[in-house]
């Protein structure tokens, strides 16, 4: 049973780490709570325990495939067909599965083995005529866990949903957050005190806080970080995706006010949460419209009852309606419209979570927590939560929305690429770096290439928590110094940090030797911009989505160099930090190598590597093929064969562009040949608009805080003068009616209670009379009361 | 027929005794007057040893009741030095 | 007129004569030795009735144990040498005409049912025989034993034994008046130690 | 419940003399003298010994005057003497109580005598809770002090009776309990019973069962000392404090009747005591008690022989207890009424509660520990099988025996004396499984 161990190796993955915060959580307080190292090594190992059960569970899936789904590119459609073969148990169950689906609705078993796309084997079975690469059957592992409730129609439930592309994020996200928590133990051992002081907390008396370290607690946060976020992984209905969802914004308002005294950090954590509550609002009524029309949450159903004609398009009737079987087998037919509202709001939640261009300012200010915890968010969890999504959700979203993504993303990797380039914080360009990498997966997503997205996301997690494990480590060692101009020079202070990081930077920015040796950013970014150039020849009118990424490409390699050459190239410009610096000790070094291997090599051999292939292996069934555009003016969809067609082009502009970014960064701040200050000067207004983030806070203030303000005002006016005038009438026509209904109570209503109180009391007081507390009297009475009573029953009844 | 004799004499006897431990016996009289009845009922018809443990649980019974009783009508003594249950009116109406 | 119908005439007369007797006697001791009479002649009809454990429970409990503590109620309470409240005649009067009226109604209910029929149907309803094997196994009055197996749970007069079936006896009740005894032994002590403090 | 008189060899005795059909009459003539000759002349005898033992005791002769040197008929004389006087009613008493109140007491000391067997069979009524019925009716003594302390209105009859009643009724209470502790050991209250199975060899005599009804044979015997008001709790008529206690206003016959009735009562406790510990009628000597056994297998006037004998030793026996007490009485000082009441509820009480839980421990931990049995002779766990299970016994087989064997333990809660030898339980066996079985459910069910 193939599915059977996947489901319990990876369930076993995602509950340890709840295990871990339970216990770290309880256990810490207890005992010698703030010096105790224990819970570090206790969520060690269970993220580490759960990596080791992904791998597994990654490695029977490749089994379970017979390695097909590594095969070459071409030949991999009919192969993963036949892997499906081969995968006889999860398959044959699959076609009883859906031989009998009301019992398995009705039944909580998780032996409810659904190959989901059934639809799309029964589409093959229809017409073998077609091109095989359209029969591309991911193989999906789903069922229930345990069934939480059930609604009418509704099964609220713990369902999984196992595909490649869950193998690969949870292998992913354990190893990275393993990585991580090893480093954070060497990172957060200053928490290991009685004593702590914070430097950046500023009490009213000008003095900096004192506490007991939280060593405990900030581990066991991030167990739960990394529970919610496998839990999103594994969830196998979009319900429960946003139950973790939130589960996962919580986790990072918690890790990034980690240092609630400071008033930053308490700022940026509200900042993150409320602009993820202005994502999943849309979110939400994405679900709304999910549940009104589809009634139900399941991932397979729902992509199953999506109809979808040979070319992959959804079938739309002439009033733009689409007829959709629902999972119960009843047909209804939703308005177009309403798909696109669906899947704009879905993917609002994912442009909240993923810091997406109207939303992405939450991110930089999220450098205010601990430095494992930006690693954690940029790379692992928070926002790969978001693309995750959108890749999941991606057989609903139709052409339009897909449209909206790709702009969307664009749009942001460009920003953000030019706030990263004044940026002096290191950790701000890290995060505008992050912002402008997960613009590149939308947009890659966005046009079509699901799984370049994809993809990009996997090799972005290792390389950016690489890099930002690296900043970790120099702002370790330079005693918290963040900001560049201070730095220089650090990698001979440093050595492996430098290295690392320069790997890291080779790899975000996507130099390669082609043919020889490549980075894993390489390909990724390489497939995006094919997929993007792709989009373009289909239909030009779309230019923007592969100019702006190809230029953003060079700012990338500019911006991410600029960073290297400041911080370990050159001369150190600020003595004290460095004659302070040092190289941070094996713990936190030893995952910098581990992360840097994977940086450089987890995507060898690009789209014919193992990674891109897995990914692909689950790939939704009409996206390989693409989807012509049916009527005028609509997007179409280029398909894996124009993708190919595009790759070298793209392949060659990137490069090119990457390579002058470097050279740029090179003469500007490897060498010593212009004066930065003057340039800066000269490009005054220019530095300044960037380096105001382009004046985005200020945007906002003004769209949105002081159009609220002034609506506050009036709101307030109205209420002082119409509101508070008709309340005083109304309280005077209450007083006035209640001065009315005392005297009916008075006169009435007492009247009557008096009434029955005064006839209680005469007939006690009548009563009275017997009771004479004579004790033989009332023995009396009671003998005359039997006589009585004896008396009637004989006249009554006489024998 | 005997039991009702002595019941009715206890029932007598409780309604017309003024004194404390007088109603008392009257008490005794009416609970044996059941015994009487229970036991007869044991020895002539089916009724087998129950009713014998019935009266054994009965005797028992009026022991302890009897006990209370006393205590509490020496408790009253000493409160109001009499033991007439007339005066005992205090829940008088 | 067999022995034992002339022993019962006796007990049973001296019995209500001693009731009455305690009902007319005035002072409080007179009372209590008359009630002695009557409550022995009662243990006496128990014999009679082969109920011989519960007679000598009878005159254990009743007349060495119950009327001790009700002489000593009377010493401990009266104030002069010899105690008599006496009745008022109209009370006397009315309670002996609401007396007889009783007497006469539960003696005609008593006279009104059909005694042989009822024991007939009785004995067909339970088809308990252990009565008629009491009979006889000559030693009339031997229902100690099964008396205090009943009381430790065993019913094997109901044929428990032969059948297997089981026949849960007094063993709940028997704990149960236990506990009370001792609940009231304590209560009582209260009560009588509690005054002693006030009063002094 | 008719007085069967236990009758049956005499009137086989008689059969051949008197006509058809008279000789239950005749005797239960002979056996109504006897009784009355032994309950009359009894505390005659008493109160004879117990002058000559005090003369002795005190090195004075005693009675010495009246027929013969040792003044046999010195009693009978006093009793001349008190019939003769002059019968006193004090005008201020209550006369009808104080009239009747020495007849109560006489009458319920001697009423005990109805159920105390003499000698194997020789009972007038052959209760199934003979010892029950005798404590029972022995209690009712005090109802008659009582009566006669408070109806002779003076205080020291008062004082007397009240103190009397007290220390009766509260030494009730461990005498009571002291004569459970060989009942258990018996499994019986039928003292005829109790009596058979301590025949053959003074070991079987229940004193020598085990410790704890050997220490409850002295706890006993001064309960039962106390409870007849006995020196050295002999307070309540003190002739020294109260000048004679409940009995000051008495006089003459009546007088008399109160000391009839305190030998009779001494006579009393003491022979339940000689039947409960003592082996009652049984010489404790085996060959002795195998060849009355026989003896009493024949017919006619061999058997009543062998009663008559049986009524010898248990005389004995009965009159070596009275003895101690009169021994006791002009040994030890007379202890303060609280000393008395203390001594009661503080320690006897206490001991003997102690001895009862002993006793009934006791067959259990004989039986788990030795696997040995607790009565030597009868085989009691047969009369617990009779009483459950009319039936006649059923055959012996190999299964049952076995299955008794470990239906034991199980039998000794149910009912602590149900020991009893393989041979004859096998007879049992069935039933006896029944009662296990039964007792298991029915303590489930409660």
């Amino acid at each position: 049973m193939v599915g059977e161990a996947l489901k319990y190796l990876l369930t076993v993955a995602w509950l340890l780490p709840l295990l871990g915060f339970a216990v770290e959580i309880l256990r810490g307080r207890k005992g010698d709570r703030s010096t105790t190292v224990w819970p570090a090594w206790f969520a060690v190992g269970c993220i580490g325990t759960g990596f080791v059960c992904s791998a597994a569970a990654l490695t029977t899936w490749v089994y379970a495939t017979s390695w097909t789904v590594l095969d070459s590119d071409e030949t991999h459609g009919d192969d993963t067909h036949h892997a499906d073969g081969e995968g006889e148990p999860g398959h044959a169950h699959g076609h009883d599965g859906v031989g009998n689906e009301e019992t398995q609705q009705s039944s909580t078993a998780d032996h409810s083995w659904r190959l989901t796309i059934m639809a799309a084997a029964e589409k093959t079975d229809e017409s073998p005529s077609e091109d095989p690469n359209h029969a591309a059957v991911p193989l999906v592992y789903s069922g229930s866990l345990y069934r939480l409730a059930t609604f009418g129609s509704l099964v609220v439930s713990i369902d999984y949903y196992i595909d490649s592309l869950t193998l690969v994020m949870f292998t992913m996200v354990t190893l990275v957050a393993t990585c991580i928590h090893l480093f954070a133990i060497g990172y957060m051992s200053d928490e290991l005190t009685d004593e702590y002081v914070d430097q950046f907390a500023h009490m009213s008396d000008g003095g900096h806080v004192h506490r007991p370290g939280r060593f405990y607690q900030f581990f066991a946060y991030m167990s739960l970080f990394c529970f919610s976020m496998l839990g999103l992984v594994l969830a196998g209905n979009i319900f429960q995706v946003f139950v973790f969802w939130e589960l996962v914004g919580i986790c990072s308002f918690l890790l990034i006010g980690f240092y609630t005294e400071r008033k930053s950090a308490c700022n940026a954590a509200n900042k993150a949460f409320i602009m993820n509550r202005v994502g999943d609002f849309g979110f939400l009524i994405g679900l709304m419209v999910v549940w009104t029309w589809f009634g139900t949450f399941q991932f397979d159903e729902l992509f199953a009852s999506l109809p979808r004609d040979q070319s992959g398009n959804i079938v739309v009737s002439e009033f733009g309606e689409v007829a959709v079987t629902a999972h119960n087998g009843e047909h209804k037919s939703i308005p177009y419209s309403l798909l696109v509202v669906a899947g704009l709001g879905v993917f609002a939640g994912c442009v909240g979570k993923s810091a997406q261009f109207p939303l992405q300012t939450w991110l930089p200010d999220a450098m205010e927590g601990p430095t494992p915890v930006s690693a954690l968010v940029h790379s692992a969890t928070m926002v790969a939560a978001g693309v995750y999504l959108v890749g999941r959700f991606y057989p609903m979203f139709v052409p339009e929305v897909l449209l909206t993504i790709a702009y969307i993303g664009a749009i942001t990797l460009f920003l953000a690429a030019t706030i990263a380039v004044v940026a002096t914080d290191i950790k701000q360009v890290l995060a505008y770096s992050t912002i402008s990498q997960l613009g590149y997966m939308m947009l890659g997503l966005g046009v079509f290439g699901w799984a370049a997205g994809l993809f990009h996301l996997i090799t972005h997690a290792f390389f950016k928590s690489l890099m930002f494990l690296c900043s970790g480590s120099v702002i370790h060692g330079c005693h918290h110094e963040q900001e560049m101009p201070k730095m220089g020079g650090l990698r001979r202070k440093m050595p492996i940090t430098a290295f690392t990081m320069l790997v890291g930077v080779i790899a975000i920015s996507g130099l390669s030797i082609p043919g020889i040796i490549a980075f894993s950013g390489y390909h990724s970014k390489d497939a995006i911009l094919a997929t993007a150039l792709a989009f373009i020849q289909a239909n030009p009118a779309h230019f923007l989505l592969f100019l702006l990424p190809l230029l953003t490409a060079g700012i990338t390699a500019f911006y991410m160099f600029r960073l290297w050459f400041f911080t370990f190239a050159g001369e150190p410009r600020d003595q004290h930090v460095y004659d302070h610096a040092h190289e941070s000790p094996w713990i936190m070094t030893a995952p910098l190598l581990i992360l840097s291997v994977f940086a450089a090599f987890c995507a060898v051999g690009g789209e014919a590597g193992n990674l891109y292939l897995m990914l692909l292996g689950s790939e939704p069934a009409h996206v390989a093929g693409g989807v012509p555009a049916v009527v005028e003016g609509a997007v179409a969809l280029p398909g894996d064969g124009a993708r190919h067609a595009a790759h070298s082009t793209a392949g060659m502009w990137a490069l090119v562009a990457a390579i002058a970014g470097t050279l740029l960064a090179w003469v500007l701040y490897g060498t010593k040949t212009v004066n930065l200050d003057e340039m800066k000067r000269q490009l005054a207004a220019g530095h300044q608009f960037l380096s105001e983030k382009w004046y985005f806070d200020e945007l906002y203030d003004v769209l949105v805080m002081k159009p609220i303000h002034q609506i506050a005002a009036f709101c307030a006016w109205i209420d002082r003068t119409i509101i508070d005038s008709i309340l005083h009438s109304a309280v005077r026509l209450t007083i006035l009616v209640s001065k009315w209904d005392r005297a009916f109570d008075e006169k009435f209503v007492d009247g009557m209670v008096d009434l029955v109180g005064r006839a209680t009391f005469s007939a006690g007081s009548a009563l009275q009379v017997v009771q004479t507390g004579r004790l033989r009297q009332y023995v009396m009475f009671i003998v005359v009361g039997v006589l009585a009573l004896f008396a009637v029953l004989f006249t009554t009844f006489p024998n | 027929m005997v039991g009702a004799v002595l019941f009715v004499c206890g029932i007598i006897c409780m309604a017309t005794k003024r004194n404390a431990i007088g109603v008392l016996m009257g008490v005794e009289l009416v609970l044996n007057g059941a015994n009487v009845n229970l036991v007869a009922f044991s020895h002539y018809t089916a009724l087998g040893i129950d009713g014998q443990i019935y009266s054994l649980f009965v005797i028992v019974l009026a022991a302890a009741e009897a006990a209370v009783a006393l205590a509490i009508a020496l408790n009253f003594y000493n409160n109001h030095l009499t033991i007439d249950v007339d005066r005992a009116s205090k829940l008088k109406g | 007129m067999t022995g034992d119908a002339v022993f019962f005439t006796l007990y049973a007369l001296l019995a209500c004569f001693g009731a009455v007797a305690v009902v007319v006697s005035q002072k409080i001791v007179r009372m209590a030795f008359w009630l002695i009479i009557s409550l022995g002649s009662i243990a006496a009809l128990f014999f009679l009735a082969g109920a011989d454990f519960v007679g000598a429970t009878q005159l254990l409990i009743y007349v060495g144990g119950t009327l001790v503590l009700l002489v000593f109620g009377v010493m401990l309470t009266s104030s002069g040498p010899y105690l008599r409240i006496d009745t008022s005649p109209g009370e006397m009067v009315t309670a002996t005409i609401v007396g007889l009226l009783f007497l006469f109604m539960v003696v005609g209910t008593q006279s009104g049912v059909d005694w042989t029929g009822t024991k007939a149907r009785l004995d067909a309803a339970t088809g308990t025989t252990d009565q008629a094997s009491d009979f006889e196994s000559g030693s009339e009055g031997n229902t100690l034993r099964r008396i205090g197996m009943s009381l430790l749970g065993l019913r094997p007069d109901l044929g428990a034994a032969e059948t297997g079936r089981l026949y849960t006896g007094y063993l709940l009740p028997f704990e149960i008046i236990s506990v009370h005894l001792l609940v009231v032994l304590v209560g009582a002590a209260y009560l009588a130690r509690a005054k002693r403090r006030r009063s002094s | 419940m008719f007085l069967t008189l236990a009758s049956q060899s005499l009137a086989e005795l008689l059969e051949s003399y008197v006509p058809e059909g008279w000789q239950y009459v005749g005797a239960g003539l002979i056996h109504m003298a006897l009784l009355f000759a032994v309950f009359s002349l009894c505390p005659f005898f008493f109160i004879w010994m117990e002058r000559k033992v005090a003369g002795r005791i005190q090195d004075r002769l005693g009675p010495t005057r009246v027929g013969g040197r040792f003044g046999w008929l010195q009693s009978l004389a006093d009793g001349v003497k008190l019939i003769q006087k002059e019968d006193l009613c004090p005008p201020a008493a209550d006369s009808m109580l104080f009239r009747s109140a020495p007849y109560i007491v006489c009458m319920s000391s001697f009423s005990a005598f109805v159920v105390l067997p003499f000698s194997k069979g020789w009972v007038a009524v052959a209760a199934d809770c003979g010892l029950f019925i005798m404590l029972a009716i022995m209690s009712l003594e005090v109802f008659g002090i009582i009566l006669a302390g408070y109806s002779s209105a003076s205080k020291w009859s008062l004082f007397g009776g009240m103190r009397e009643a007290a220390q009766m009724v509260s030494y009730e209470i461990p005498m009571a309990i002291c004569a459970l502790i060989p009942v258990v050991a018996a499994g019986s209250l039928n003292l005829g019973e109790i009596g058979d199975m301590q025949s053959g060899g003074i070991w079987n005599w229940f004193v020598f069962h085990d410790p704890f009804t050997f220490l409850a044979f002295f706890v006993y015997f001064v309960v039962a000392t106390a409870s007849c008001k006995r020196a050295p709790f002999d307070l309540a008529e003190a002739e020294s404090e109260l000048v004679g206690g409940f009995h000051t206003e008495y006089s003459g016959m009546r007088w008399s009747f109160f000391f009839m009735g305190e030998y009779a009562s001494m006579f009393a406790v003491c022979g339940i005591a000689s039947i409960l510990f003592l082996g009652g009628w049984n010489t404790g000597i085996s060959g002795v008690d195998s060849a009355l056994t026989g003896l009493r297998d024949q017919d006619g006037a061999l058997s009543y022989l062998a009663g008559v004998i049986g009524v010898g030793v248990f005389g004995i026996k009965a009159a070596l207890g009275v003895f101690m007490q009169v021994w006791l009485r002009w040994t030890v000082p007379r202890i303060r009424i609280d000393q008395v009441i203390t001594v009661c509820l503080k320690y006897l009480v206490p001991i003997s509660c102690f001895l009862f839980l002993g006793a009934i421990v006791w067959p259990l931990m004989l039986h788990a520990g030795l696997g040995g049995r607790t009565t030597w002779n009868e085989p009691l766990g047969r009369r617990v099988a009779d009483a459950i299970h009319s039936d006649p016994p059923v055959t012996p087989s190999k299964d049952t025996d076995t299955a008794t064997e470990e239906t034991n333990a199980d039998l000794n809660d149910a009912e602590p004396a149900a020991e009893t030898e393989l041979d004859r339980e096998s007879v049992s066996a069935a039933p006896l499984r029944n009662t296990v079985i039964l007792n298991d459910a029915s303590e489930v069910s409660q």
